[in-house]
């Protein structure tokens, strides 16, 4: 036991991600960083520490505030052979520079019959929870998935974090890689302990579009991403005490997504709570429950979703909080379902 | 044309307010927030830019401005909303998250909207400038008076906003004014690294528009410049771009550790801070003594003192609040 | 009957929204429209045909290729009084200006407690069928409906493209008017009959909001909007004459959306295939399915989507009507789901 | 640096194939189209813009470049692919939507793809310039040869992009040219109510950069403008941005009915065809005489008559390739 605790090697999803990116810099001279604040800083979010030390200005590189230059330049660095890895500081931001990735970064493999991938990595942080409105707290991974020719991954942990990142940058296609600021390990952000876990000081991948079981259940599945996932263990914990088994999903990638894993587990427990953060309406939670729909699984009772509104995000505290999704959305809507 | 005593001692007067607001919101932003500092918690949660040693931009243009004048401000806009003359009480009740807030609590430090003074300020860098040539837009069409200001960042002039309004503004030859609050940085970056020229104000010839540059953070400069700048527009001869060296005397945004900043720099600008420098003048040009300096001072932090009680006096939204105004 | 007929006022779509237009703009001073081609040449798609003769360069603007600017600068002009109606040439642009779009436009309202309204429409052409190829083709309507703060409407006909638009000129919010290219009546884009319907002379206002039983069933309810409307209207043909009663619903408006409606007809005929010419995930197909399975409501079989598939749209011609949603998919879907 | 020569025949000759193929593009175009014309119907759907009159940018500035120099180009691409030295048959069967195209069809005209002579082009404007600001990053960091240009119009530098761009380029001392095409208008809208200043060669000041213009559609004067920034760009001592007066001779697309051109501007424009103008040239300068145009029209026509045969031959794509590589 005291055996394994020594080996265990617990990071942050921002130094997993970081050491992801160093570990990918060192093997493969293709590979570098751009975005603002990436260099000395480090990262706003903490997930280039330590680069710009180690490989230099030239390889981690920052950029004026012009969204629209530096991701459009990283698709022509791709398509030249390079593989950048760039950030887009909070996926708020899209606005500005969508065109650069939806039409050109996501397009251009079709476009030339794929003889030009754009083999990319687009990192962006999400989420909210802690008061920095509506213009930097919102999750849109809805809005990325909606739109063909771009991988959307989303980890919860750590150890998903550094494998997602390997596999984004080993991945020939772009992939829109978003980490939730909540889950982060940055102190300010406040910390969710259960995105820091164990992390294999190797270099490894975690394969897109895989969903994984994250706690094993019988009477409900909840399905989520990123923050969803904690609060659906959360609930989990709260059902069983009340004798409810519930299984957990981390759907871990939007795109491709893994509908097989959602049925299998669906049609195991025959009920369905999908939890997302990004909001109601067009978005994740309408396609998970269609896909369950669609097949004809067989539910003991109708679908429910805990997602968040159809509003922007209100800055004062007792607002925000009251229309995030969590752990007690959870339950209750586990409870109405069944009574 | 040169600031008269009266408009020299509002302008010392606003930055003041301006100050002591900033150093108030400073105070209160750490509270619940040691010794972890964590964003969310605190009687002001969320991120915090304050405008510390900026107060010359927002004076030195406001003064020229009226409450029918529209202003338009960044990320950073606490010193332009108190020159603009935003309601300051319900401004810091809005800053705390509090239900008598300008915006009801849903919009926040970054979110300051005050239609009494045609005041608003967004999150996005450059986002500012449409909406200001719009408003430029509407008065030119419907021959009102009144002009536009949209103040942005040295940052922001490389973001592509800027460019396709400012030569909107030039070919519709709208009745508004650009102003760049240049203190070098965008977060860590400089200026120096992320901008193709030395100075902004040489863009404006891409636009065929007069550019001007006020350097040592200097609000008579600034006030004579900007003087000059909007009676053009409010003549209908259209736009101008102003750049004005300032010092950002605090971090980008509460918690940053300034690291990126080279050795001196800090103590350097503090050393030039604008409001100190304001005192000799007024002390030098207007006889300003201990008596008016004294009243001045405390008639500032009574006004803030005030607001900021208002603030923490006043209740939090209901929850359910969050739900209306998506649609009005 | 040649009473009534004399009484028809039959017109297209694109002739429809410029009376809209105008008849509002000749009431309202406010009213101004702005955008790339507007002026003279009277907007590519022919919705702005005549206003600049009549209104003037002041009131009917050409812009610079700036859609960022004119859109931010619509918002400014909304919030100090005016009524801007502006043009995005083509939807699939919405990459170059969505800032100004979804965190301005939408979002001011909320951001300033409901005290700056934003009283503007921003008008967009949607669809394919024609080979404009990827970056021309695509409807992007669920990318809109997902992100909060803005009104969206899609007509299928003229008589309710000019209520919507004089609805959406007088609404209080931004209101994002799409329109559906091979449903304009441009000859050089083919033309579909079935858009072209009786337009009254006077001004009137169709109700945001409110979907409308385009023609009444029991077996099957088919839910469409814009090009997905007539589909189903051809695909009603065909099951008809196989003896069955398909209902179709036209959303006209996918913010608010009227789940009622939907819910009502599915409700009565107990089946449900949503037609949607944007892409398959992630978006309006599986919100509307989405919505019916959540309510429990009971159907003879699982729901069905004939949607666009997540693909960016290929230029050649066998390969783009492949891909596109047609009535006989839709007539294939119920004979699946009723084998 | 001045044309020798054989490099004034190659700019001509590629000049006439780009036109005959635009010709012979335009009849094909409308097969299927009339009476009614509709884009959707014939061997060339959709939106189609011809280049006619704007070949002296194409072949002035790809005379200095080879396969390996990267250039994007705009909407209206078939003059700059034929000078780049794209695939012309494979781009042929492309516009024509066959399996054997660039792309197997899945592009079209304004998505013209060739890996082999690193050449692209998009739909929407001004979005190449990153991707040319890439490429030279690209080269950059790797320290390889090869510089990349970018094409765009003269309405696209209205266009965020452009300023980001630019900027970027400039800041970053990237091997890359910007070269507008200036043929005065954006589909019906003119250079002079879109642009805040009379040429955009000024605008390039705003970014630390040379900037040039090249007047009269004068494809030599293009060559030696196009030569210098080129060298400078190989030498690494950064970007310029090239400006050239350039007639478009067609409509914005074809089904532009061209109501909004001043009465006259088609025939004058068309008086001053830089096609016969170079022959002059060379008939002046090189000695060119009736065998010589014999030779390298029917060349040219060859080439051209063949390519279209090859997409006229060519089998279309199975339905069902168009779920082939979104993802590769
Ligand atoms: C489009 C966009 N990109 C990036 C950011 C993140 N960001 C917020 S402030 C800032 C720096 C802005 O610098 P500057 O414009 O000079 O203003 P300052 O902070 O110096 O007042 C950045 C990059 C943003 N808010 N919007
Ligand atoms: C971002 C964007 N806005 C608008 C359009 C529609 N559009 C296509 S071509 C064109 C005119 C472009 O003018 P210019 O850049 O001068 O090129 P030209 O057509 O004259 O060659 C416009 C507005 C587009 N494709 N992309
Ligand atoms: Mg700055
Ligand atoms: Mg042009």
């Amino acid at each position: 036991m005291s055996d394994v605790a020594q080996k265990e090697r617990k990071l942050t999803i921002a130094r997993a991600m970081a050491e992801a990116v160093s570990q990918e810099m060192r093997t493969d001279e293709r590979v570098f960083v751009m975005g603002e604040d990436v260099g000395p800083l480090g990262g706003v979010f903490g997930n280039t520490r330590g680069l710009f030390d180690e490989f230099g200005a030239s390889r981690v590189r920052d950029t004026p505030i012009s969204e629209t230059a530096f991701i459009g330049a990283a698709v022509g660095a791709a398509a030249d052979g390079m593989r950048p890895v760039v950030e887009l500081m909070f996926v708020d931001f899209f606005g500005v520079c969508m065109d650069a990735i939806y039409n050109l970064a996501a397009k251009n493999s079709y476009f030339s019959g794929g003889h030009v991938p754009v083999p990319m990595v687009l990192m962006t942080s999400t989420g909210g929870g802690y008061s920095d409105a509506g213009q930097h707290s919102q999750c849109l991974h809805g809005t990325f998935a909606h739109l063909p020719g771009m991988k959307v991954v989303a980890p919860s942990n750590a150890y998903d974090a550094k494998g997602l990142m390997i596999a984004a940058i080993r991945d020939q296609n772009p992939v829109v890689f978003m980490f939730h600021k909540a889950l982060q390990g940055m102190g300010w952000l406040g910390t969710e302990k259960g995105a820091i876990n164990h992390v294999p000081e190797e270099a490894y991948t975690v394969e897109i579009g895989k969903a994984k079981v994250v706690r094993e259940g019988k009477d409900v599945t909840v399905v989520g991403i990123t923050s969803g996932v904690h609060h659906g263990l959360k609930a989990a914990d709260i059902l069983a005490e009340k004798g409810v088994s519930a299984e957990v999903l981390d759907l871990r990638s939007l795109v491709p997504l893994d509908r097989e894993s959602i049925l299998r587990s669906v049609a195991k427990t025959g009920r369905l709570i999908v939890v997302d953060e990004d909001y109601h309406s067009y978005g994740m939670s309408g396609e998970i429950i269609a896909t369950v729909a669609e097949q004809g699984v067989k539910l003991h009772c109708a679908p429910q979703r805990v997602a968040y509104p159809d509003i922007p995000i209100p800055f004062s505290r007792p607002m925000e909080q009251w229309a995030l999704p969590n752990a007690e959305k959870i339950v209750n809507s586990y409870e109405l379902m069944t009574r | 044309m040169k600031p008269n005593k009266a408009q020299k001692i509002w302008m010392y007067e606003h930055m003041l307010v301006s100050r002591y607001f900033e150093e108030s919101i400073e105070k209160i932003y750490m509270e619940g927030k040691s010794p972890a500092f964590n964003m969310a918690n605190g009687p002001i949660p969320g991120e915090m830019h304050l405008s510390n040693g900026q107060e010359p931009c927002a004076v030195g243009v406001c003064a020229h401005l009226t409450a029918e004048d529209v202003v338009t401000s960044t990320h950073r806009p606490h010193h332009v909303a108190i020159a603009k003359g935003v309601d300051l009480d319900r401004m810091t009740a809005e800053i705390f998250g509090k239900k008598t807030g300008l915006s009801g609590g849903r919009g926040g430090h970054m979110h300051i909207f005050d239609a009494a003074v045609n005041f608003s300020c967004s999150g996005i860098i450059a986002e500012g400038m449409g909406p200001a040539a719009g408003a430029a837009l509407s008065r030119q069409l419907q021959g009102k008076t009144g002009v536009a200001v949209a103040f942005l960042g040295d940052g922001a002039v490389n973001q592509g906003a800027f460019h396709e309004v400012m030569n909107l503004a030039a070919v519709w030859k709208l009745p508004v004014v650009f102003v760049v609050e240049d203190n070098g940085w965008g977060i860590s970056v400089s200026k120096s690294d992320s901008t193709a020229v030395e100075h902004n104000d040489t863009r404006a010839a891409a636009y065929g528009m007069p550019g001007y540059r006020v350097i040592n953070n200097d609000p008579v400069a600034v006030f004579e410049v900007a003087g000059n700048a909007i009676a053009r527009a409010r003549a209908g001869e259209g736009p101008s771009l102003i750049e004005i060296e300032t010092y950002r005397l605090a971090g980008h945004f509460m918690g940053d550790a300034e690291g990126y900043r080279p050795d001196g720099e800090k103590d350097a600008l503090h050393s030039k801070d604008p409001i100190p420098a304001m005192k000799r003048l007024l002390v030098a040009e207007c006889g300003w003594g201990d008596s008016e300096e004294l009243e001045i001072t405390t008639k500032a932090h009574f006004r803030v003192d005030q607001a900021i009680q208002f603030a923490r006096d006043s209740a939090y939204p209901e929850p359910e609040e969050a739900l209306d105004k998506v649609f009005v």
